[in-house]
């Protein structure tokens, strides 16, 4: 039921909409996210470039999906990550999931990029304006946040 | 006979200075942890990355591991940092 | 900072969703959410027919993404919301925030489509397969939802 | 000369058979209650809608009130039951 797309190609999250809809009928409701290359003027960042598991990486996205399946009434679900060199404001991950109604969409849009973030093998490494880079830490912050979906 | 083949992610890549190599071990390293005492014994730049233990994640055979996870002959053994996905 | 739409017609949530993206310089994530007329197989409706209140709808939605803005840390914000007769499937509402961080940009989605619910002055009609016709009533469980912001 | 401009939305517009009017209102009624009341007694419809006060909202200009909201001449007034948008 679930769409998983790992890919270094940009997506267009117009047509993911489109698709996920045709593909739930009956939905009320699509909830998403979309992460996007981030670069604060403090510290700006030149590139990102994602590092991945490939043998591991789409079996352990469709793990995340099937669970969000089970605990949300979901009635389809779509995840795009992608990997390679991406620049600022470049799209780096889509996530949506459709429902019935719109709190098992939004909840499971956020169950899915909570663990994405904590359980999906994906490295990010940081290329600075001085010609530095850097492997960009785990936040202690994204394990809370994706534990908190087990105290449900 | 143990044949595994180990892979390496991120700055412990970096590192190792390669990203996978097949290695066979003694009949003694039957676990993530044994393994990563071994490899350690064999290679300084991984016995510092290694110890960095509270930062290193394992998977065998694609699927998140401990320190006491098996380790059999045919596995792939992948050590990485913490993921920084989504 | 924010753009309020009211309007007949349909909308591009892929366009929107680029059009926020570029009002929002260092936005690291966006959330969404669409709202679409359902239609369950158990009582099949034929349309829906949103009625509003003109000289109030974009004061009041205005007036919600400023309490949006002021509570979360957005980039950007974007709510479109359609009248007049919609078809099963057709899409009624999109809400889209952009912030620097997934949680604060998760969080005013939820925020703005809870509060759309139960402070926009929308009324929506359903004509069902058999000729009749009824207004939808609000549930309690919307008015639930809109209060458990004010509890932060 | 307290000429008011009132309005009907969804079933409370049915139910009144119109979805506005202009009224001049006695110097007495000057809340949203005592408008209620007042409109009831010119308008068994209304006074029958009315009656389930519980599902009635009201604005005046354009923001939502309560029965003991004030309104003057030249408000805009309007009844509708809870909004059911999104």
């Amino acid at each position: 039921m679930g769409t998983v797309r790992v890919q270094p190609e940009d997506f267009s999250p117009g047509a993911e909409f489109d698709a996920l809809l045709a593909r739930a009928p009956g939905a009320g409701g699509l909830g998403s996210f979309i992460g996007v290359v981030r670069s604060n003027a403090a510290q700006p960042i030149v590139a990102m470039t994602l590092e991945h598991y490939p043998a591991m990486t789409v079996a352990a996205i469709a793990s995340i999906v099937g669970a969000a399946e089970t605990r949300f009434d979901l009635l389809g679900c779509t995840v795009i990550h992608r990997f390679g060199r991406l620049l600022p404001g470049d799209r780096i991950v889509f996530v949506a999931a459709a429902a019935a109604h719109r709190r098992a969409a939004l909840d499971a849009t956020s169950f899915l990029i909570d663990w994405l973030k904590t359980k999906a093998p994906f490295w990010k490494r940081e290329e600075m304006a001085d010609g530095t880079a850097r492997w960009v830490e785990a936040a202690a912050q994204d394990a809370q946040e994706a534990d908190r979906w087990n105290m449900g | 006979m143990a044949e595994v083949r180990i892979l390496y992610f991120a700055w412990l890549r970096e590192r190792a200075g390669r990203g996978e190599e097949a290695l066979t071990l003694p009949p003694d390293v039957a676990t993530v942890g044994a393994l990563m005492d071994w490899l350690g014994r064999r290679d300084p730049a991984l016995a510092e990355a290694f110890a960095m233990r509270r930062v290193v994640r394992a998977a065998v055979n694609q699927n998140f591991a401990s320190a006491e996870t098996p380790v059999a002959a045919g596995d792939e053994v992948a050590f990485f940092p913490p993921v920084t996905g989504g």
